[in-house]
């Protein structure tokens, strides 16, 4: 049972609850996204924890790392073009209207 | 393995290319330009805008310089004089330089001024065009050196440089890295004419010292890069390998700043346009090609 | 596991937090937006701490022009991108609150209990590393590999077919 | 061929060092002085007019067809790299294994190309 | 120390210094970018109040130590008094600046330095809120449509003096108020473009009765006009407005009382924060994207433009929404008190364009001469068909420089500026020279790699009667008054004509015209020097008893270098009586706003440079 490994894990965990925060509270396509692609930085962390303290001789998990990246430049991709598209037909992105102002 | 000598050389070279920037601008050559031009700047006022980003402001100018220096420091000028050799150092170029658009965007945000906000998102789109120009020919030089190592890189030209082995990479390659350190003609975010400054204008004093020092130790990265990737780094005949380095960086910087002298400033449209649809195909090609003539000729 | 390899995984990891957290806290969207690309720059940091060094260059080198787009868009389409209302963006705060502070205890408890067993001592350097991705890449991995050009493939085409306006008021022009 | 932890040491201290040079440039303008105030003197200079209106509105960046494309054919580097560096041991597996990884990503290109997402908005 | 560069902002700007034969290049100063750029500001000639005015803004955003260099200017109120003065000539310039260089190396912050004060940069606060400008206050609170709390932000001059300058908008004689107004206007001066757009009206969406000729703020709510006769509210797309075109729907027609606009705003929609109600009235751009708009002013001092000339830009991103353009050399009348005498008109006339007074001198004395009936001998108009032509070749080549300057070609510059001066000062053997140099200068221009780009098909204008000079040749309009000319005719003179009437084939016929005016100026032979040329003497006899006490009236038309401008006199006793001066850029100046609309900013300012308007000529009224 490594330090480091729980250090990293724990790290990963902060910020997928962050994320989840985030991607929950957030009234603003954007913003979810935001949210999201902190979601994956953690799993991201955690794959490279896993590989470094756990497999570091096999490469499927670096190869997955790789995947992870890749599926959050396509979700950002798609979101944006979501986005876009969405505040040309409705001249908002946002989800939902929001409720409470604050000075 | 010294490391201090890789930042001394580093400086001079700054040096020189300030000397002789200043020369083709001005048409006279003083060797002491950047001495006084930068007592000038810290001896003078540095006006902060009135309602600005204050962290974006502060911070703009000292990324710069540290994504420029980064940058710099994965480059070898001879064998052993390398500040760090990491193995994926062709790679870390790029990451370091990846940060001069985030510098310039903060740049740009920051002062809450037209000029500036305009300068900054124009480079963001400058850096959509240019980006995949840098990492797609490298990619071919790292095919042949077969590894990221930038020593490796080096080393693998001893037979034939790169800018004969691929030439395509390397033209591409110059392009680019003269619109990563924003020189005419690809000064869409400072441009005077246009832009009255744009992303540099409400720097002043000591913050526009820093901005300029780190834009001069960009120029002398990408030009140490160009060297490294394509024209065999230290390598020559007779001289020492620093030597060499040293002279063939210096005349890639003159040749990127005499370019830019020669031509009109682009237009953001054509840039854009003509990087995908000219540029990008062209990169693909070029891999291809380096592929073949690797399978070819073992 | 050395102690500046300890020192390095502890501060890059709370850069990272902190980061994440001001994406949420500030009203600028310009702020929130860098530093979320700074949080993942400090992940990066943080590969290279773990001596997944071509990752972390990677995702350093990534992060920082995709999130400068995401800091694009987000003036684009964001209310008041300089944050000078002061106006809270939110809703069922409170939920989402205690939503991601469960998910993050829950997520750190099983890290916590799981035995993950003995870590690993020996790692491959990271030139070694990169020649075996590279090799996966080619060998086993070659259709995952291709099914991410794929799914890039479809990314493009989707994003380009719901982003660009009809085509018929393009031709008006 | 250092270990790894050390040269990223060694840039962190580069790094360090970078700032400490920022520093203290600073610091040798700040003996010569503060800025005097003055009125007019902090409005973000616009060609000799005064304009006092704050700028950060929502932009229209003209390059976002490009910059959706960018996003995902980035991630293309991702692979390549490791590819590049294996290329010549795996000799023709290789090339036609990239070859199609690229076609596929030109693909995409071609039809971003067709759609209009190749100019300003 | 010394030896350093300098950075200079010049006022009136670079093209007058190279017209006046001044040549800051030669003596290491070079044009700064912008006033934070700068340490020195170098004014020469006379300074119409408004360029003074623009001078303060620009020196007092000039970080110390800074210094101000005078050369031959009289008024400098409200800059401080120059640190350095001169003659405005070449070594008026290289003392002075050796001046301030001494100066200079005393460093900024030297307990003596005076804080710089003007009237023109008074601020008070007021409170706005962020989502409703419209909704402005002298006291904080919170906003009475969305409840958010209100931000302070300076504004300037006070709240009934904005208002008064509006009413004063109304009747176009108040000039002083539209000179004061300027730059209390924290609007960066969009509000007034009565040159450009004078067609179209502009109304308040919920004050119909207002109603005035130029955009800018209801006085009575604070609102942005809208123009009347605008689909999708073209008046509400700035960037701080993003939700007040939304009051057209609920707006109260006939409501006089000034705080009515308030009183109403209380019940307008209280859903505001919903981006969707925010967006749904604002314009859209091509791509259908409702976008923000912020109004940007390029100039009176900016680099890529002539040095007067305000564009106020409305930029939807990095695209021209809307233009609106206005010059701060004027107003100048071209007769300011009736019954001057012919000399004095003369020389009069000459200063209202320090960019081209040859052609100004010689309209007046062909208008004079067609009045008082006498005609000049064959040697006379060879002389001033010398001069005139020079001058042509000077302008066009200032035109380059400017052009250089916008897209950032500095040997370009560097090279037509020398040109330049080299022709001001040169004799009649240097024609022949510098003929052939500006045929090798074209052939380099044409092999120069990615200028057609840069230019082709920006800022196209198809013939139509506005258009005059080179910019209607290239437009493929034979128009050119020089045609008419005996003078010319004998010499064998035909205008350059071109097809496309594109920024690139204005280049084109300027680069020829360049050639063919050096040539004529040649074939002209006698080269007399315009100082001796209608001088103050010279007019004495030549005009005096030409004239006598002559009366009638006389009209004359002249080619200058941006085009055909056209004099009316009236003689009565020797003395002008009445006179009305019809020029080229004042034309001009009105097509900017269609022209630049929907361009890319650097376009767009290619576009206006490269149609050369003189702000000096425009401001003639």
């Amino acid at each position: 049972m490594s330090i480091g490994l729980l250090l990293a894990l724990l790290t990963a965990a902060a910020l997928f609850g962050i994320g989840l925060y985030g991607a929950l509270s957030q009234t603003n396509l954007v913003m979810i996204m935001m949210g999201v692609e902190l979601i994956l930085g953690g799993a991201l962390l955690n794959l490279v924890a896993f590989w470094r303290f756990l497999h570091p001789g096999s490469y499927p998990g670096q190869m997955f790392v790789l995947i992870v990246m890749t599926v959050m430049a396509v979700e950002m991709a798609v979101g944006f073009g979501v986005a876009i598209a969405r505040f040309r037909a409705r001249g908002s992105v946002e989800m939902e209207a929001a409720r409470e102002l604050q000075g | 393995m010294s490391v201090l000598a890789p930042i001394l050389a580093l400086l001079l070279l700054a040096w020189c290319v300030a000397v002789l920037d200043a020369w083709m601008t001005t048409g006279r050559f003083r060797p002491l330009a950047p001495l006084t031009a930068t007592l000038a700047l810290v001896a003078g006022e540095s006006l902060v805008p009135r309602k600005p980003d204050r962290l974006f402001f502060e911070t703009a100018p000292i990324l710069l310089l540290l994504a420029a220096v980064l940058a710099a420091a994965a480059l070898p000028i001879a064998p052993h004089l390398v500040i760090t050799d990491l193995a994926t150092s062709a790679l870390f170029v790029n990451a370091a330089l990846a940060y001069v658009l985030v510098a310039l965007l903060m740049a740009g945000w920051g002062p809450d001024g037209a000029y500036a906000m305009i300068g900054g998102w124009r480079f963001l789109g400058q850096t959509i065009a240019y980006s995949m120009l840098i990492v797609m020919p490298i990619t071919a030089v790292a095919m042949r050196a077969q590894s990221l190592l930038t020593t490796d890189i080096v080393r693998s030209q001893a037979g034939l440089w790169n800018v004969l082995y691929q030439p395509l990479g390397f033209a591409l390659f110059f392009v680019a890295a003269m619109a990563v350190s924003f020189l005419p003609p690809f000064d869409l975010p400072t441009a005077s004419g246009e832009l009255a400054g744009g992303v540099e204008a409400e720097y002043t004093g000591a913050r526009r010292a820093i901005f300029r020092l780190g834009r001069t130790i960009l120029i002398v990265s990408l030009a140490t890069a160009t060297t490294v990737f394509y024209l065999g780094g230290w390598l020559g005949p007779w001289l020492p390998p620093w030597l060499w380095s040293a002279l063939k960086t210096l005349a890639v910087a003159a040749a990127m700043l005499a370019a830019g002298h020669a031509v009109p400033r682009l237009r953001e449209a054509h840039l854009l346009a003509w990087a995908w649809k000219a540029g990008i195909p062209l990169a693909m090609l070029n891999i291809f090609l380096v592929g073949v003539l690797l399978l070819v000729i073992p | 596991m050395s102690a500046l390899q300890l020192a390095f995984v502890t501060f890059f990891g709370l850069a990272a937090v902190w980061f994440a957290l001001v994406v949420f806290r500030t009203s600028s969207m310009m702020r929130s937006a860098l530093a979320l690309l700074f949080s993942q720059t400090a992940l990066g940091a943080l590969f290279l701490a773990l001596q997944a060094e071509f990752l972390g260059v990677l995702q350093i080198m990534m992060m920082a022009t995709e999130m400068s787009i995401m800091a694009i868009f987000m003036v684009m389409f964001m209310m008041d991108p300089g944050g000078l209302g002061q106006m809270d963006m939110t809703h069922q705060k409170r939920l989402s609150i205690v939503a991601g502070v469960v998910a993050a205890a829950v997520v750190a408890v099983v890290a916590v209990l799981t035995p993950w067993g003995a870590p690993a001592t020996s790692i491959p350097n990271p030139s070694e590393q990169l020649q075996g991705l590279g090799r996966e890449l080619l060998g086993r991995s070659m259709l995952v590999f291709e099914t991410a050009g794929i799914t890039i493939l479809t990314a493009m085409v989707a994003a380009t077919a719901v982003a660009m306006p009809a085509l018929q008021r393009r031709r008006e022009r | 061929m250092t270990a790894p932890l050390v040269l990223y040491l060694l840039l962190a201290a580069l790094v360090a060092g970078t700032l400490g040079l920022a520093a203290s440039i600073y610091a040798v303008a700040r003996a010569f002085g503060r800025a005097r105030a003055e009125p007019g003197k902090d409005v973000p200079a616009t060609a000799a007019t005064v304009s006092r209106d704050p700028v950060w509105s929502r932009y229209h960046a003209r390059y976002y067809g490009f910059a959706l494309l960018f996003l995902a054919f980035d991630m293309e580097m991702a692979f390549m790299y490791p590819w590049a560096v294996v290329f010549k041991h795996e000799g023709l597996v290789a090339l036609l294994d990239m070859g199609v990884f690229l076609a596929i990503l030109f693909l995409g290109l071609l039809y971003g190309w067709s759609q209009g997402a190749l100019q300003r908005q | 120390m010394l030896a350093r560069d300098l950075h200079a902002v010049t006022v009136p700007g670079p093209d007058v210094f190279s017209a006046l034969g001044l040549d800051p290049g030669a003596v290491g100063v070079t044009y700064a970018a912008t006033p934070r750029h700068a340490q020195v500001l170098v004014l020469a000639g006379p300074l119409p109040p408004e360029l003074r005015e623009a001078a303060a803004v620009a020196y007092a955003q000039m970080p110390r130590p800074r210094v101000i260099l005078a050369l031959g200017t009289q008024e400098f109120s409200p800059l401080p008094d120059p640190d350095v003065t001169g003659p405005a000539s070449h070594d008026g310039l290289a003392q002075g600046l050796r001046r301030v260089r001494e100066l200079l190396s005393r460093h900024a912050f030297s307990p003596e330095a005076r804080a710089f004060e003007p009237a023109v940069l008074a601020t008070r606060t007021e409170y706005t809120c962020p989502m409703h400008p419209e909704v402005v206050q002298d006291e904080p609170g919170t906003c009475p449509k969305c409840g958010m709390e209100l931000v302070a932000r300076e504004a300037s001059g006070s709240s009934d003096e904005t208002h008064h300058h509006t009413i004063s908008h109304k009747d176009a004689s108040a000039h002083d108020d539209h000179a004061q107004h300027e730059h209390r206007d924290d609007h960066g001066g969009h509000a007034e473009n009565r040159t450009a757009e004078g067609a179209t009206s502009y109304t308040c969406p919920m004050h119909p009765e207002i109603v005035q000729d130029e955009p800018g703020r209801c006085p009575e709510c604070g609102m942005f006009l809208v123009p009347a006769d605008s689909d999708e509210g073209a008046g509400s797309d700035t960037g701080h407005a993003p939700s007040h075109a939304h009051h057209q729907a609920d707006s109260h027609p006939h409501d006089h009382d000034p705080d009515a606009g308030e009183v109403h705003e209380h019940g307008a929609g209280m859903d505001f924060m919903s981006m969707v109600e925010v967006t749904k009235d604002l314009p859209r751009g091509r791509d259908g994207l409702p976008m923000d708009r912020i109004d940007v002013p390029f100039g009176p001092l900016f680099p890529g433009l002539p040095g007067g000339l305000l564009l106020t830009l409305t930029l939807a991103g990095d695209v021209v929404a809307r233009a609106s353009a206005r010059t701060l050399t004027g107003p100048r009348s071209a007769l300011p008190e009736p019954g001057m005498p012919a000399a004095r008109f003369i020389e009069h006339l000459a200063s209202l364009d320090p960019l081209t007074p040859t052609a100004y001198r010689l309209l007046a004395r062909r208008a004079l001469e067609a009045a008082s009936g006498s005609t000049p001998s064959a040697h006379q108009q060879r002389a001033r068909l010398a001069a005139a032509e020079r001058e042509r070749a000077a302008s066009h080549l200032g035109g380059l420089a400017q052009l250089a300057r916008q897209v950032g070609l500095p040997w370009l510059e560097r090279r037509a500026t020398r040109f330049q001066l080299t022709l001001i000062h040169g004799d009649h053997d240097a024609l022949a020279l510098l003929a052939r140099q500006s045929v090798a200068l074209r052939t380099r221009l044409e092999r120069t790699p990615l200028l057609a780009a840069r230019l082709m098909h920006v800022g196209a204008l198809s013939p139509a009667d506005g258009l005059r000079g080179p910019v209607a040749r290239a437009a493929g309009m034979t128009t050119d008054a020089r045609t008419h000319d005996p003078a010319y005719a004998e010499l064998g003179f035909e205008p350059v004509l071109h097809q496309g009437g594109d920024a690139l084939t204005r280049l084109h016929v300027r680069l020829e015209e360049i050639t063919r005016s050096l040539r004529l100026a040649e074939a002209a032979g006698t080269l007399t020097m315009p100082a001796d040329f209608d001088t103050h003497a010279a007019i004495g006899d030549a005009i005096g008893d030409a004239i006598g006490d002559a009366i009638g009236d006389g009209q004359a038309v002249v080619e200058t270098p941006r085009g055909e401008a056209c004099l009316q006199v009236y003689l009565d006793g020797g003395l002008v009586t009445r006179a009305r001066l019809d020029t080229p850029s004042a034309g001009h100046l009105t097509l900017l706003p269609e022209l630049l609309t929907d361009l890319e900013l650097g376009d767009a300012l290619v576009a206006a440079g490269s149609l050369d308007i003189s702000p000096w000529e425009a401001s003639v009224s």
